[in-house]
């Protein structure tokens, strides 16, 4: 039994610059993964690739086994990987409703009727607190409510694995709480593989199982919380980032 | 909702509003491109008409009325003629159209004034099945293609000993018909030809040219209408084609345009061209009294012989329904298969034995003029010509 | 809310039938001329609101719109000429080849994005030009091809109907996809085509669908309407044609159902009005489409009120 | 085999112009990602103003041609101002302006300067025998000459001035060079303006050898797209090999396949271009 997704040397680079070197990664069933890294670390260069918007100059990406190196960014969805951005990317001329029903159809699975899809949308809007919000466009929401809403459209896809981009960027500590556990009963309950990007320290550190350290497109650290914290190429990538 | 139904009031009262005038003048209808690649031949039509209905109007109009003319754009375009025919025809019931100088829009035309049953004369579109297709309703006082050919450009080329002959065709239907009698005739007289089609808007002719050059011919036929044909005349000197190979303008008013010489620079010398017109050629005393009335209103020559010819189908159709002392096309057609009138170019008497293009037609004597040191010199047919053709050795 | 719900329903079907009883009318009270100037806004309405189809909701600049009009009307001209099949079964298979080159042309140039759509359907449109004008042994070039009308006896009221049930027909297609989980999808790649291509959208499929439905619907227009003029001319798939219908839409308003057939009907009302000016009129259409462009890019739907166009899109 | 040089020839005399006219439409696509399809109408209205200034005014054409192009990159300039600075970043909106626009320009010239192709004087007449082989009209060899000197021009600007390294700069990455400080809207506004110029200078050196009209703007919007599309967007040589490519192979196609196709023959290489070399011959394959 192998690990759900595996990234083997993985390097990208754009113009002149290589945001990503030969980065080896895997994540297995069940896990919170957290990524993190200075700015410009490759952070968001390596969810691009797995989600499909980009394919690397070399390596490989297996998902359950299966090569998706050069998979569009569709067929990965219908994979089972499913994502949010960093900058959020809601449909914003389109309802809360609508934009979580992308989603479904995007399963491009034929099962359920109308009435089904309808009710699966609001169950997911109720999921991620925007119950009362059906019929309000996208664009008409706070950035934090935008957030959830691409959550739901995420999950609508019934995805295996979620890639979170900054969901917790500009929440107060108990709204972070809340995204917490909201990210646990994804695991728990969706029984979904978690893969995302934070900045906010002592959140991804708490509730993540292992970590990810990537500097200047390389990954530098792999392990536990407790051992992240503790090394010292780490503490330096991030003071080099304060000092600049 | 209210602004909705404002929406739909506001649009049935646009749709309502019918265009009834009082009817106190007769309208003739007429077609022809005022704009478009030959909007000049639109000009030289409302100077044409200008001209008619002063004539007419002076003798007291039409059966005791003013006459008025409603002149519709074709553009040039098929579509756009048969549309303005089914304007003049539903909008404005006009009792008769007159016009035309495209053939394409002519067999447009034809078709919707015989839906319509609307009496037209056709003065400058030369295809013969516009008069061969014998509708009942089509008349044409003005050229026709095999006419053209038959006793003006066949006779000339064989006349004048040319031995090789070019003809360089347009992709249109008086382009193509015209182009095809030529072959016959050519054939029959046992000379030999090439033809190229050209591109009637096309700018750069260097290829065709080129390959014209190849075959070495003594003179190209050139039917392409419109300023197209300036810059083939201008090529063909630059490539060293002319003038030791002479070219013919089979249409006529191209070579008459103001535009002709500063296009074509020298190169224009000896060109000939088909025409109807010359300031020394008067077949009836009405053609003098046009020429005099044209340099007094207009203070210059006529050039654009379409002036004259679109004046002729004015007149014939005033004088159709002053017979016909009705505006209904029954009797129009009727008065119109009896006309017998003077106009500029002879006297007018439609043929009337069906089942050839001669049904309804009429065709003014044509010349062959040919430019020497700018000046127009006719010199075909041999009776009306005013100087000998200039070859070059 | 049931209530409410229900007054909606009746609202969404009790307007439409009322504008489709007052459609019946005009042949009883118009003049020929008048009844030609409605059909010719009944082919408009087809074109522009085909055209809104693709670049109001997914957000496709096409420039072949007029061309896939074109095809329809000579090949279904061409199989009637040639063939003597009847004009009927014609614009099917004008319809069938509109859908096909649809197909074909948006499968080469989708995926590369905007702007090489707009260039190659610009292109496209320009070859269609040239061979339609040098082909004239089949399609008489810009001499015009003559083709047989619908009915044996000439009537304008009765093209006017036919105009009017197929206009209906185009219009709840339009409709009913637009409300579909297909349209839906169409609107997710016009608001964010990466969003919805990591929502699992197969954008390019969805964009060719779009394309191929909407050429076809061009197709079905472009056939009606050479049939009744019974003249098919290079005209027809002109970008000076393209231009009008684009016009339509931009000022009655991209993306909202009523926009484009409100456009039509006023734009082509209005150039019978203003036809005295000659070719003016054009330049007045841009000029007021440049304005709209540039400062209403919603058009008159936008401006005539936002609540209103609601009840309808959504 | 001298008809053949001789279609050479006038290949390659196009192809120079067609280059000049498709680098005007290449540098606003490479740094603005806007298509110019009013760049005909420029380039038509370059035409009837070296005609307008030298056949009416009596201007020297020699001094026309300058000042019709000077006139063109003014409208180029407004046109950024007004039209198409508000459409930065949303293509859709960006390719219905321009193309509107491009219809009432030819309108526009339609009112103003009539339906009629009108050429400035030629400024050489006659023709020269090339080699003993070929007649060659002399205003063509003049006009391939100025277009060579126009080429070299353009590409000193780009390559050695510092308005050129900003434009680069800019088509390169945008965000990267303002924080090196480059005004962004500035350079756009300019490069509208020299794109625009650049149409008017392939116009005045057209119009005394195939005069302009209104209605045959959207023929070279065209052609200039092809040749963009050949030789890769934003690739200044890709300009000229495409435009010499498109001429030489319209003129042969022209010769020895159909004269009535000519025009063809170039969509046709676009088409194959798309499918098996989107980003052009000689661009790259960017993400």
């Amino acid at each position: 039994m192998g690990a759900l997704i595996e990234g083997k040397g993985l390097t990208k680079s754009f113009g002149g610059l290589t945001a990503l070197k030969g980065v080896d990664f895997h994540l297995d069933e069940g896990e919170i993964i957290g990524l993190i890294g200075p700015n410009g670390a490759g952070k968001t260069t390596l969810f691009n690739l797995v989600s499909g918007v980009f394919h690397p100059d070399s390596g490989k990406l297996y998902f359950n086994s299966k090569n998706i190196t050069i998979l569009k960014p569709f067929e990965i969805c219908r994979l089972g990987i499913a994502r949010t951005f960093q900058i959020v990317r809601p449909f914003l001329k389109m309802s809360c409703f609508e934009n979580t029903l992308v989603g479904i159809i995007g399963r491009n699975d034929k099962n359920g009727g109308k009435e089904e899809r309808k009710d699966e949308v609001r169950t997911l809007l109720k999921f991620v607190g925007l119950g009362n919000r059906e019929q309000t466009l996208a664009k008409d929401l706070t950035l934090i409510e935008k957030k959830r809403l691409e959550m739901a459209r995420a999950l609508a896809t019934k995805p295996k694995v979620l890639l979170l981009d900054e969901v917790l960027a500009g929440l107060n500590p108990s709204e972070i709480l809340q995204a917490l556990e909201l990210i646990e009963v994804i695991r728990t309950q969706l029984k979904m593989t978690v893969f995302w990007i934070e900045h906010v320290m002592g959140a991804i550190m708490k509730a993540s199982d292992r970590i990810i350290v990537l500097d200047q497109g390389e990954k530098i650290k792999e392990g536990k919380a407790e051992e992240i914290v503790s090394d010292l190429k780490v503490i330096e990538a991030y003071l080099g980032e304060s000092d600049a | 909702m209210k602004r909705l139904m404002v929406l739909v009031t506001v649009m049935t009262v646009l749709a309502m509003g019918s265009w009834a005038w009082a009817a106190d003048t007769i309208k003739i209808g007429v077609v022809g491109p005022r704009t478009g690649p030959a909007a000049a031949t639109g000009k030289a039509f409302e100077e044409g008409i200008a001209i008619a209905l002063d004539h007419l109007n002076a003798k007291g109009g039409v059966l005791g009325k003013q006459v008025e003319v409603v002149f519709e754009d074709t553009g040039g375009v098929p579509e756009k003629a048969a549309s303005a025919l089914e304007k003049l025809a539903t909008r404005d019931k006009v009792p008769i159209v007159v016009g035309e100088s495209h053939s394409s829009s002519a067999l447009a035309e034809i078709e919707v004034a015989n839906r319509y049953k609307i009496p037209l004369i056709i003065c400058e579109a030369w295809h013969d099945d516009i008069t061969k297709k014998n509708y009942k309703w089509v008349f044409r006082a003005g050229p026709v293609n095999s006419g053209v050919v038959d006793f003006y450009i066949a006779p000339f080329v064989k006349d004048n000993r040319f031995k090789k002959v070019a003809i360089v065709r347009e992709n249109s239907d008086w382009g193509v018909g015209i182009a095809e009698k030529t072959e016959t005739d050519l054939k029959n007289f046992g000379i030999p030809f090439i033809t190229l089609k050209v591109e009637r808007e096309s700018k750069d002719f260097y290829t065709e040219l080129t390959k014209i050059k190849g075959e070495n011919p003594d003179i190209i036929l050139a039917y392409i209408y419109g300023t197209g044909l300036h810059f083939f005349v201008a090529q063909a000197h630059e490539v060293g084609l002319s003038p030791k190979c002479l070219i013919l303008d089979g249409a006529g008013p191209p070579s008459l345009w103001d535009t002709f010489w500063k296009n074509v620079g020298k190169a224009g010398e000896l060109e000939l061209f088909m025409s109807s017109m010359h300031e020394k050629v008067h077949l009836t005393p009405t053609s003098r009294k046009f020429w005099d009335d044209y340099k007094k209103k207009y203070g210059k020559d006529p050039t654009d012989y379409k002036t004259r010819s679109i004046y002729n189908v004015v007149l014939i159709a005033a004088d159709a329904i002053n017979r016909a002392k009705s505006t209904d096309n029954e009797p129009i057609v009727a008065a119109l298969e009896k006309t017998n009138l003077e106009v500029t170019t002879g006297i007018v008497k439609f043929g009337l034995k069906q089942g050839t293009y001669e049904y309804h037609q009429w065709m003014p004597p044509m010349l062959v003029v040919q430019w020497q040191g700018q000046k127009q010199v006719v010199v075909y047919p041999k009776e009306a010509a005013t100087g000998a053709l200039k070859k070059v050795k | 809310m049931g209530n409410k719900q229900q007054a909606g329903t009746a609202k969404k079907v009790g307007i439409p039938a009322l504008f489709i009883i007052l459609a019946i009318l005009p042949p009883f009270f118009l003049s020929q001329y008048w009844l030609h100037v409605m059909i010719i806004s009944l082919f408009y309405v087809m074109m522009a609101s085909s055209w809104n189809l693709i670049a109001g909701f997914t957000g496709q600049v096409s420039f072949a719109h007029a061309a896939f009009s074109g095809i329809g009307a000579y090949a279904s001209g061409m199989v009637a000429v040639n063939l003597g099949v009847p004009p009927w079964l014609g614009i099917l298979i004008g319809t069938g080849v509109a859908a096909l080159l649809g197909l074909g042309l948006g499968y080469l140039c989708i995926r590369m994005g905007g702007i090489y759509l707009s260039l190659t359907t610009l292109g496209f449109s320009e070859i269609l030009r040239i061979i339609i004008t040098n082909e004239d042994k089949w399609t008489r070039g810009t001499m015009g091809l003559q083709v047989p009308g619908f009915f044996s006896e000439y009537s304008k009221a009765n093209y006017y109907y036919l105009f009017l049930v197929v206009t209906i027909f185009l219009l709840i297609v339009i409709y009913w996809i637009v409300h579909s989980e297909m349209g839906l999808t169409f609107r997710a790649v016009l608001n964010d085509e990466l969003a919805a291509s990591s929502s699992g959208i197969n954008t390019i499929r969805v964009r060719i669908l779009a394309f191929t439905i909407s050429s076809a619907m061009a197709g079905l227009a472009g056939g009606l309407y050479g049939h009744y003029l019974m003249l098919i001319t290079p005209d027809i798939p002109s970008l000076g044609q393209m231009f009008l219908v684009l016009a339509m839409a931009v000022i009655g308003g991209m993306g909202s159902f009523i926009g484009p057939i409100v456009g039509s009907f006023v734009l082509e009302t209005l150039s019978e009005y203003i036809r005295i000016y000659g070719e003016y009129h054009v330049l007045l259409f841009g000029l007021v489409a440049l304005a709209m462009a540039r400062f209403a890019p919603e058009g008159l739907m936008g401006i005539v009120g936002k609540k209103w166009r609601k009840e309808w899109v959504h | 085999m001298n008809e053949f040089l001789m279609y050479l020839t006038n290949g390659i005399v196009i192809g120079v112009i067609n280059a000049i006219s498709a680098i005007g439409v290449s540098l606003i696509v490479g740094i603005m990602r806007v298509v110019n399809f009013a760049h005909g109408e420029l380039y038509i209205f370059a035409g009837y103003f070296s005609y307008h200034l030298s056949a009416s005014l009596g201007v020297p054409p020699l001094l026309a041609m300058p000042l019709s192009i000077f006139f063109i990159f003014l409208i180029g300039i407004g046109m950024e101002r007004t039209l198409i600075r508000p459409t930065y970043g949303d293509e859709m909106y960006s390719l219905i302006i321009t193309f509107v626009l491009s219809i009432v320009l030819q309108n526009a010239a339609l009112l103003i300067f009539g339906p009629y192709p009108n050429k400035p004087p030629n400024l050489v007449s006659g023709a020269t025998n090339i080699f003993g082989l070929y007649h060659y009209g002399n205003q063509r060899l003049l006009s391939f000459f100025i277009s060579i000197g126009i080429l070299l021009f353009i590409f000193y600007l780009i390559k050695r001035t510092w308005f050129g390294k900003s434009i680069r700069a800019v088509s390169q990455d945008r965000e990267m060079s303002s924080l090196v400080g480059v005004d962004h809207l500035r350079v756009n506004m300019l490069s509208f303006g020299l794109g625009a110029a650049l149409a008017g200078a392939a116009g005045v050196i057209v119009a005394p050898i195939f005069p302009v009209t209104p209605t045959g703007s959207s023929a070279i919007s065209l052609n200039a797209f092809v040749v963009v599309v050949l030789g890769g967007m934003g690739s200044l040589k890709g300009c000229v090999i495409g435009g010499l490519a498109l001429g030489i192979i319209e003129n042969l196609g022209a010769a020895y396949l159909s004269t009535m196709y000519r025009n063809i023959f170039g969509f046709v290489i676009l088409i194959l271009v798309l499918v098996f070399r989107p980003w052009g011959l000689f661009g790259q394959k960017a993400q």
